[in-house]
């Protein structure tokens, strides 16, 4: 039994405009000591799976549909609120995106920090302020004696972001999901922090589930990777296995997207194209069909479930051996990775049916086609 | 003159001038305080000494951490500031203290592209007033002109051109910065600043824009000054890059150079930073990690700005002339300048090595994979070549 | 894996292209209480236009043989004030006094306090420390202290009280333009514009006028209810419109609060009237609050 | 006694004291009996129409019992702690408790003469010019101080030579009737024994002693004026005047209650005076609090929530209200001591025109105001002055005529242009005579619109100019009255509407021919009752012939109390005396 | 901080400042002759004459202002016109009347207004959020006067619950020392007496704080459900605190701090509106005392009341301010 597991996990908001399609029923297993990278692009549902993970969907609008969510054994969708309560913290901890936001502004460190031991433990304020001054130490925090008595704004960026470390692995969680912990922080200290988190949860033996929109960061912090698109795991296997065989389109398409530092220069970056799919729809077919490149007919009307990429006689689901998985009708092949375009003679993505989609409406730049006819300045202008 | 006419030209008699050149450009923003009257009791350096060249058709990369005054060179050359001091001159004239009229005339031969495809589009107006601005301001051609321009604008940075009646919260982010990008290029302009264009994107949306610019540029012979945080993002649309640290470029060379030998130990720490979309790789590398945040600019350090963090410093033994003396820009290599005392010594150092993934003793073999046009070099590169 | 079984994906339903305004219309036409707001507005308006043609009484002559007939009574569906006039006609017209006021002063307030703010949001610096100071003095002085000592200086009559009103308005009205226009004055959209070489006069009225726009309909909007409010107050404190006849709501309760125990009707009515546009202006304001603003709504 | 009408009328009535003939007056009617209460409600019965409520005197039944507070409403503050630096009724209806004079008025009524501080009537001389008062003995001043001669004399010669700064603004009262220093009627006052006091006038005076009993001839204790500095030619720095230091320090006089505390603007609390001289008129009361009430509704709230437990004036149309409230009671005063009349400025075009101010008379349908403002506790006015004043007679004034007023109007040969009247009404009070002034003026002009005159409404603020203007003439037409110091022609007639200023009439009107003035000036001088009835007859003709004003109504102002108040005797003046007053509770 | 607190003091004095010459010009613009304005009906050429003189206003406009603002330094508000009494000394036994008043409605605003607007956010989809919402919009669109007068009518003259107007009833004498009848009632020995005036107080302090309670009211609710979607709040949560924790320390700590700066312009709000409750109560405050000199034309009273109306609303909102800086430690360590 994994340390997590979450089976067939829907998430739905209801808003002024509509449902919001979060989470689409999504299933996986986090082992314990792991690190699972989840990746993904805004909106692909990755936070929100985790908020419910924790039951912290933002209510009333957010709301678990359907889905099952076990913590060493422990139901945590049917478990009364105390006792979620009391999960939190102890068992998963969670930091976040933007550690000046995440940080309560009106009060200090040291409140911040014990009353997180003092909730879980029965620990005297002085014993959990003792905790918290070794914790601060813990992160590199110079002065923790000091500076425990300071408030969040009095510390820069990187600091506060080993302040919400600290606090997150007070109680030496078994499950730390740390939201895109690095997105506000420049690239400089993003390495101080990943660093830490990296050493510290080894050293601890904490299960990390990682969430960004950086394969850069995964690859060195992951040993196994989610992709998610639109509320879906599109990809999952093992890190070195996504690497080095990418076979969803969606993240041919995200390796494409970036320049490598050490890449050789020249290139030219392929993207994907059209804009993610708007949420506020049912998913019909495969989500990302509509900027998909290597789409068939089928890929309008049937969304491909999570299958092995290759015939296997027992299913992993999690650890350095987890199976290398993909939702794909017509994955690329591994030349059509390298180069991320379908290079098959004669393969023509299938057109969608009906009406024309909205966000198709977006092509490529047409710089060729309207060189010609550019109005001419004005004269009276020149001649000044 | 069309649009085509521009493209890749340059105007007769001015083959060799650069377009822009920058000289010790300072901005400084005043602290003041004060209970009753305010006075000056210090500044935020945020520009301090600036001096580069951008020749016609080429992409300077402005490379830095947040804070380290790359925006706000932008901003000024633009002239979006009155600079402090030092020297802007645009094309042969002298635009530092330009104001009025002038101003506004120069200003079509340089535009800016934003950072937040959100807030740069003013969201009370339609997509062709918000284009075909630049236009109207500047006079330029008829009314009928103007319309007919606009939804040139749009097909050629990839928008539908029936899209000039929307309004801007009608689009997503990749979208509108496309809509930033038309507007900038309505008046045909020589000099783009683009500050930051693509950080705000998703990343699937960040290669649509990075591509766009690249074939316009192509296409119509523009000048980028590209400003970014992201150093693999800046050397992949640059020619050159510069690197700015604290108010300073602290080292100005080729992209390639830049990335495959790079002199400064701030570049050496910025570039083993970034993670690589590779686990082989990543998991080879040995990252720097610089100790504690970057000094404030309203208080920078003596010396060498980047003396307080620096792990050359410490690795010989903190001498005394970091602290001490200033690093001057000096030209170590053709093309290739960095302000570092002991610049000679990164070169071929580990860290040098290290920092884009191509140290240890294998090489591009043990890469598991890479796209095709976006390979690793194949060789490590040859120290000082 | 289908997640969700939906019979089949629609196409994008085609639209036309909207602005914010039109955006914010939309959404205010699907704000319940934001309805009912302008229900109540459209009924006063209409009252106020229509009042002649709904009513067949004179709103100023009586007759005191006819006074006082209870609410009900034939032809008086509200009854008889004071001096024997239909009491229904008098809240009709005194729409129409209430709404003029109401309208005018919050025009006026918007006229002073829209081009002080409009000028020292544009300008910053000096001009804005000098206009915002006597922004402060004239905010220091409460709303309806500020209003009386402007009647008792320019003495009774409905323009002084539209003045009066106004006035009060006219510093809330600054301050906002104020503080719109200066964070817009730094906003990127405005600073593109600048990069472009956009005149100052231009940012100000195609930038950051229209934008600075929304939170000053909001505040008019509700500010006409508070003059409504104001105006009745200053009846109330005998500073209402010199002719006693004119039917304003505000002067028709005080001056029946003489006659609260022989005909408490003649305060309910125009006490329910001065509520219930007040109650409209507040709900419509907030619709537009949230309409024009759609971060606020949850 | 109401009066903020300073300027014109110390004007008017200097010029009165100095038209004065040599001939002695008559010091009141029946003056020194000492009648029945009940001849007060009898007076009251005849007046009051049927739905009036029953008057307090008849309601005093049972057997008076001692002790208790009265918390009493009336329409304004106390101005100052010295009688005789007031002129306003509400200073006076308090300090009248706590201050007596020589002679006073007899309870329930208006012009009855009862002898207070002095043992009887005084004496007057042939002449009319020197009046001879006998004292009381082993009266004290609630300082325990003494009574006697000697204070009068200082009393009076306090206000005689009183501070310039005080003279007209303070002092009002005593210039009214006196004139100061030099200038004053007043020869001399002198004590010739312990209990003798021998008052001289220059001229005779018929209005002397029925002006001497108003509160502002009352006498204070010496020993207390001079160590609150009451002298002080401003008031404000005057302890004595400010009220500070509680009973025997300020408003130190000799009647039933003593002064106790003043707080402005809050409550004056007067305590009974345990020690009263006239033994069986001692108060029943233990304390009276007299608060103020800004409008009549306040303060009928007040006495229906219990707050307070009587009301100096109601508005008429609540008297049915308190009826038919168990707990409560509506006080009839019983006679009318006041007027209300339309003030038109004769010198103002169309009031120029006779027949346009006999139209307007015509066209004021009276009754409909006091059905519907005064829930008929009002008369129509067929005088300037109301039925009760001495030489009053009917002048068949025009009644309600619509029909006439508009056939006067067509053969006044006023063009239309100028039927558009000018119509100042006060826009924040309400007064005894008119408790609805913005209503009544409303019913006012829609009755003058009905016969075809327009109407241009303007208001001022009754304190801030409306009284001040009017008085001079600045309003074409207006609305106003007045409520009697004394019930005597002379104070309606001349005193309030028609006083000449040499030969210059009351700018107020423009109005005063030649023999009107002759007819006052023997009015005033007459030295028997015939001279005086001719003459005061002979003015009343006058003004009926020439109508120079609309008088519109005389109105019995009704109180209110809670049922248990007992014993009240309220008067046309609305200045009543509460030591008959008791709590049956 | 201290540095903030007195800049934030110093900041208030060109306002003050800005204000004298408003209300001195207020005085010396009436139409036509203050002086005679000023007398009023009192007005004779020879006392206008020395009004004229006493006033100083023969002398050029500056030395007059100058000598104004000599005077206010001095704490020297002049006159009332109508009892001749010095501004300060009716101000002061006044003025206590407003600040029970005030308080008294400010209390009621705050004390149920913000657990009303706590509610309302806890249950934003229920009814019980409505109820809230509908109350408070009648809150701010009834006016004062047609709260007051209905309070008033109901509670005390039908019902005879609650005292009509007044702060005391007549039949009790308690000695005047500090004009808080509050205070005074306590002072005095006499717990009959404080409840009485506490039972005065109740009308008014409704109708006057009715407008406060529903502003503060939907601050509070729209200032705790801004918090509730702050990330420190999904922090706060994530660690485990109890729910009762995360609304007392993580969400009402910030949520107080937009409140504060509303409850502080709520003053002014008070302050005007205690004008035409204490009027509607017999009052005797500052407020009414205001009305009656507007209509008496006393001018020095008006001129007086409206500076001290507004210093102490500056004062006030310095207070909150500093308050504000106080619970905001990114202002009290800056």
């Amino acid at each position: 039994m994994a340390l997590l597991e979450v089976r067939d996990l829907v998430v739905r908001f209801r808003t002024h405009d509509g449902t919001i399609y979060a989470v689409n029923g999504i299933t996986f297993d986090v082992e314990a000591g792991e690190t699972l990278g989840l990746v993904g692009e805004s909106g692909c549902g990755k936070s929100v799976t985790n908020l419910a993970i924790m039951r912290l969907l933002p209510k009333p609008a957010g709301r678990i549909e359907r889905g099952r969510v076990t913590l060493d054994g422990v139901d945590l969708i049917a478990l009364p609120e105390s006792e979620i309560r009391e999960m939190r913290g102890r068992d998963v901890a969670m930091i976040f995106q933007d550690p000046m936001t995440s940080l309560n502004p009106v009060l200090t460190i040291e409140e911040q920090m014990v009353e997180t031991i003092v909730a879980h433990r029965a620990a005297t304020r002085a014993d959990a302020r003792k905790r918290a001054v070794e914790l601060l130490g813990m992160v590199g925090i110079p002065h923790p004696e000091t500076r425990l008595r300071s408030y969040p704004h009095q510390f820069s960026g990187g600091m506060r972001q080993r302040v919400m470390i600290a606090m997150a692995l007070a109680l030496e969680p078994k499950l730390l999901i740390a939201d895109e912990p690095t997105t506000a922080l420049d690239v400089t200290i993003q390495a101080q922090v990943l660093e830490l988190l990296k050493d510290l949860t080894a050293r601890l033996g904490t299960a990390v589930i990682l969430i960004t929109h950086d394969l850069g960061v995964v690859a060195g912090m992951a040993e196994r990777i989610n992709v998610m698109y639109a509320g879906f795991i599109v990809e999952t296997a093992p890190t070195p296995d996504l690497f080095a065989r990418p076979s969803h389109p969606y993240t041919v398409g995200l390796l494409h997207s970036i320049p490598r530092v050490d890449a050789a220069e020249g290139g030219e970056l392929v993207p994907i194209e059209g804009v993610p799919p708007d949420q506020r729809r049912a998913p019909v077919g495969c989500p990302f069909a509509p900027r998909c490149a290597w789409r068939v007919e089928a890929c309008w009307a049937d969304n491909p479930p999570l299958v092995p990429l290759e015939p296997v006689s027992r299913l992993v689901a999690t650890g350095p051996g987890a199976t290398h998985q993909i939702a794909c009708h017509n994955p690329p092949l591994p030349d059509e990775a390298r180069t991320g375009r379908p290079t098959r003679p004669g393969f023509v993505a299938a057109p969608p049916p009906g009406a024309v989609i909205d966000e198709l409406a977006v092509a490529t730049p047409d710089v060729e086609a309207t060189l010609v006819e550019f109005p001419t300045t004005d004269a009276r202008e020149e001649r000044r | 003159m069309s649009l085509a006419q521009n493209a890749g030209a340059t105007r007769p008699g001015e083959s060799d001038r650069p377009l822009l050149r920058i000289d010790d450009l300072r901005m400084y923003f005043p602290i003041t305080e004060g209970l009753v009257f305010e006075h000056h009791v210090g500044d935020v350096r945020a520009v301090d000494g600036v001096s580069f060249q951008l020749r016609r058709g080429e992409t300077l990369g402005l490379v830095g951490e947040s804070g380290c005054g790359k925006s706000t060179t932008g901003r000024t050359i633009v002239r979006l500031y009155r600079p402090t001091g030092g020297r802007i001159e645009f094309d042969g004239t002298d635009i530092t203290t330009l104001g009025g009229d002038q101003l506004r005339r120069m200003r079509r031969r340089m535009q800016m592209v934003f950072q937040d495809p959100y807030s740069s589009l003013n969201p009370r107006m339609n997509v062709a007033g918000i284009v075909g601005e630049p236009l109207d301001i500047h006079k330029i051609g008829t009314p009928h002109e103007r319309r007919e321009r606009v939804r040139e604008l749009l097909g050629v940075v990839g928008l539908n051109p029936e899209f000039g009646v929307r309004y801007p919260h009608e689009f997503s982010g990749g979208q509108r910065q496309r809509i930033g990008v038309a507007r900038a290029l309505a008046v045909n302009p020589e000099l783009i600043v683009a500050d930051e264009p693509i950080s705000a994107l998703d990343v699937s949306i960040q290669a649509q824009i990075i591509n766009l610019l690249e074939r316009l540029q192509d296409r119509l012979g523009l000048t980028y000054l590209f400003i970014a945080h992201d150093l693999s993002v800046v050397r992949h649309i640059s020619d050159r890059t510069a690197v700015m640290y604290l108010g300073r470029i602290v080292e100005l060379a080729a992209s390639r150079d830049l990335n495959q030998m790079p002199l400064h130990p701030y570049t050496v720490a910025l570039l083993s930073a970034i993670p690589i979309p590779d686990p082989a790789v990543e998991s080879r590398r040995r990252r720097i990690i610089l100790r504690g945040d970057v000094p404030s600019p309203a208080n920078p350090p003596s010396g060498c700005r980047f003396h307080t963090r620096c792990w050359l410093r410490e690795r010989l033994g903190n001498p005394e002339r970091c602290t001490v003396e200033d690093p001057q820009l000096r030209e170590l290599s053709a093309g290739h300048a960095v302000a570092c005392h002991f610049a000679e010594e990164v070169d071929g150092s580990p860290e040098q090595r290290q920092s884009t993934g191509q140290g240890g003793t294998q090489a591009a073999a043990a890469t598991s994979w890479a796209p095709a046009g976006n390979a690793p070099s194949a060789a490590p590169a040859a120290p000082g070549a | 894996m289908t997640a969700t079984a939906t019979p089949a994906r629609r196409a994008a339903p085609a639209r036309a292209s909207r602005g914010l305004w039109r955006d914010a219309l939309v959404r205010l036409t699907r704000n319940g209480p934001a309805l009912l707001g302008m229900f109540f507005i459209v009924v006063f308006v209409l009252a106020a236009v229509l009042a002649p043609v709904i009513s067949p009484y004179d709103p100023i002559a009586g007759s005191l043989a006819n006074r006082l007939q209870a609410p009900g009574t034939a032809g008086h569906v509200l009854g008889t004030d004071l001096q024997g006039r239909d009491e229904l006609t008098r809240i009709l017209y005194g729409a129409r006094i209430s709404l003029q006021v109401g309208v005018i002063s919050v025009l006026m307030g918007l006229a002073i306090g829209g081009t002080l703010g409009a000028i020292a949001g544009a300008f910053g610096g000096a001009v804005d420390n000098v206009i915002m100071r006597i922004v402060d003095v004239l905010l220091a002085i409460p709303g309806i202290l500020l209003a009386i000592g402007i009647v008792a200086w320019l003495d009774r009559g409905l323009p002084q009280i539209m003045l009066a009103v106004g006035m009060t308005n006219a510093p809330i009205f600054a301050r906002i333009l104020r503080g719109s226009l200066l964070a817009l004055r730094e906003s990127d959209f405005v600073v593109a514009a600048r990069s472009i070489g956009a005149t100052p006069l231009r940012l100000l009225l195609r930038h950051m006028l229209p934008n600075a726009l929304t939170s000053l309909i909001v505040a008019a909007t509700l500010a006409l209810a508070t003059a409504i409010i104001d105006v009745a107050g200053l009846g109330f404190l005998g500073l209402g419109p010199p002719d006693p006849r004119t039917a304003e709501w505000g002067t028709m309760l005080t001056d029946s609060t003489k006659y609260l125990r022989e005909a408490p009707y003649l305060i309910f009515f125009p006490g329910v009237a001065i509520v219930i546009s007040a109650i409209g202006f507040n709900l419509l304001g907030d619709g537009l609050r949230e309409s024009l603003d759609p971060r606020l709504r949850r | 006694m109401t009066r903020t009408r300073f300027g014109a009328l110390v004007a008017a009535t200097m010029i009165v004291v100095a038209a004065c003939g040599g001939s002695s007056a008559t010091p009141g009617p029946s003056a020194a009996s000492s009648a029945a209460p009940s001849s007060a409600a009898s007076t009251a019965a005849s007046t009051a129409p049927s739905t009036a409520p029953s008057t307090a005197a008849s309601a005093a039944a049972g057997t008076p019992k001692d002790g208790g507070t009265l918390v009493a409403g009336l329409p304004g503050d106390m101005v100052l702690a010295d009688p005789s630096l007031v002129s306003d009724s509400n200073s006076s209806e308090i300090e009248t408790q706590v201050i007596q004079g020589l002679v006073g008025l007899k309870p329930g009524t208006n012009s009855q003469l009862i002898p207070v501080l002095a043992t009887a009537l005084p004496t007057v001389s042939a002449d009319g010019l020197t009046y001879t008062f006998t004292l009381r003995q082993g009266v004290k001043f609630h300082d325990g101080t003494d009574f006697n001669a000697d204070a009068v004399v200082y009393n009076y010669m306090r206000q005689l030579n009183a501070p310039k700064s005080l003279q007209n603004d303070y002092n009002y009262y005593f210039g009214a009737v006196f004139g100061f220093g030099a200038d004053s009627n007043l020869a001399s006052v002198t004590a010739t024994d312990p209990s003798t006091v021998v008052f001289k006038l220059k001229t005779p005076q018929s209005n002397f002693l029925l002006a001497t009993t108003l509160p502002q001839f009352g006498i204070q204790s010496p020993t207390a004026l001079k160590a609150g500095d009451a002298d002080n030619p401003d008031p404000s720095k005057s302890p004595y005047a400010q009220g500070q230091g509680g009973t025997g320090k300020s408003m130190v006089g000799t009647g039933p209650f003593m002064f106790k505390e003043w707080v402005p603007n809050d409550h004056v609390t007067l305590v009974k005076n345990p020690n009263y001289w006239d033994t069986a008129n001692a108060a029943h009361l233990d304390a009276i609090t007299f608060k103020p009430y800004a409008d009549q509704t306040a303060e009928l709230n007040a006495l229906q929530a219990g707050d307070i437990d009587w009301a100096q004036t109601i508005s008429p149309t609540d008297v049915k209200t308190v009826q038919s409230d168990a707990s409560l009671q509506a006080i009839d005063r019983g006679q009318s001591c006041n007027e209300f009349h339309l003030s038109l400025n004769n010198a103002d075009k169309p009031f120029d025109n006779l027949q346009i101010r006999q139209a307007i008379g015509y066209a004021l349908n009276k009754q409909s105001y006091i059905d519907a403002f005064y829930a008929g506790m009002a008369k129509p006015a067929d005088n300037f002055m109301p039925p009760a004043t001495e030489y009053y007679k009917p002048l068949n004034l025009p009644t309600y005529d619509p029909a006439k007023a508009k056939s006067l109007i067509a053969s006044s040969g006023v063009p239309a242009s100028e039927l558009n009247l000018t119509f100042y009404y006060p826009s924040d009070v309400s007064r005894p005579y008119m408790p609805d002034p913005k209503g009544l003026a409303e019913a006012i002009a829609n009755d003058l619109q009905a016969v075809g005159f327009t109407i241009t409404f303007k208001t001022e603020g009754w304190r801030t100019g409306y009284l001040s203007d009017s008085s001079v003439g600045k309003f074409p037409m207006d609305l106003l009255g007045w409520t009697c110091d004394w019930a005597g022609p002379d104070n309606f007639l001349v005193t309030d509407l028609f006083y000449f200023n040499g030969s210059k009439p009351n700018p107020q009107f423009n109005y005063g021919p030649a023999d009107l003035k002759a007819a006052f000036d023997a009015g005033i001088a007459a030295t028997s009752d015939a001279a005086a009835q001719q003459a005061w007859g002979t003015a009343q003709d006058i003004l009926a012939r020439d109508l120079p004003i609309i008088p519109i109504l005389n109105s019995t102002p009704p109180a209110a109390a809670a049922a248990y108040v007992q014993g009240f005797v309220g008067s046309g003046n609305l200045e009543e005396q509460f030591n008959t007053t008791w709590l049956n509770k | 901080m201290a540095k903030y607190i007195v800049r934030r003091i110093l900041s208030a004095i060109p306002v003050l400042f800005g204000l004298s010459i408003v209300l001195f010009s207020f005085i010396h613009l009436l139409p036509g002759d203050p002086a005679a304005a000023l007398l009023g009906q009192h007005a004779t050429p020879e006392l206008t004459a020395k009004i004229r003189q006493q006033l100083g206003l023969d002398q050029p406009l500056y030395v007059q202002y100058l000598q104004y603002l000599t005077q206010l330094l001095h704490g020297d508000l002049g006159k009332s016109v109508i009892n001749n009494r010095p501004v300060i000394t009716d101000f002061a036994t006044r003025f206590p009347g407003t600040v029970e008043l005030t308080l008294a409605a400010l209390l009621f605003a705050v004390g149920i207004g913000i657990p009303l607007g706590r509610f309302a956010a806890r249950h934003t989809q229920g009814w019980q959020d409505g109820v809230v919402t509908v109350i408070s919009l009648f809150g701010i669109s009834i006016p004062i006067f047609v709260l007051g007068l209905t309070l008033q009518y109901v509670l005390s003259v039908q019902l005879h619950w609650l005292p009509t107007s007044g702060r005391l009833d007549p039949r009790t004498t308690i000695p005047s020392v500090t004009n808080f009848m509050l205070i005074d009632t306590l002072l005095a020995g006499r717990p009959d007496a404080f409840v009485d005036a506490l039972r005065h107080l109740i009308l008014p302090a409704i109708a006057l704080g009715s407008i406060p309670l529903a502003i503060i009211t939907r601050i509070t609710r729209a200032s705790v459900l801004d918090v509730n979607n702050e990330d420190y709040v999904r922090t706060a949560r994530a660690k485990g605190l109890t729910e009762r924790r995360v609304d007392d320390r993580h969400i009402m700590r910030n949520a107080w701090l937009p409140v504060v700066t509303v409850i502080g312009l709520q003053v002014g709000g008070l302050l005007a509106g205690a004008v035409i409750t204490e009027t509607v109560f017999s009052w005797n405050g500052v407020g009414r005392w205001v009305v009656e000199a507007i209509q008496d034309h006393d001018y020095f009273v008006v001129q007086s009341s409206i500076l001290i109306f507004a210093f102490i609303f500056l004062a006030v909102n310095l207070i909150v301010d500093i308050g504000y800086a106080y619970l905001n430690p990114r202002i009290r360590y800056a």
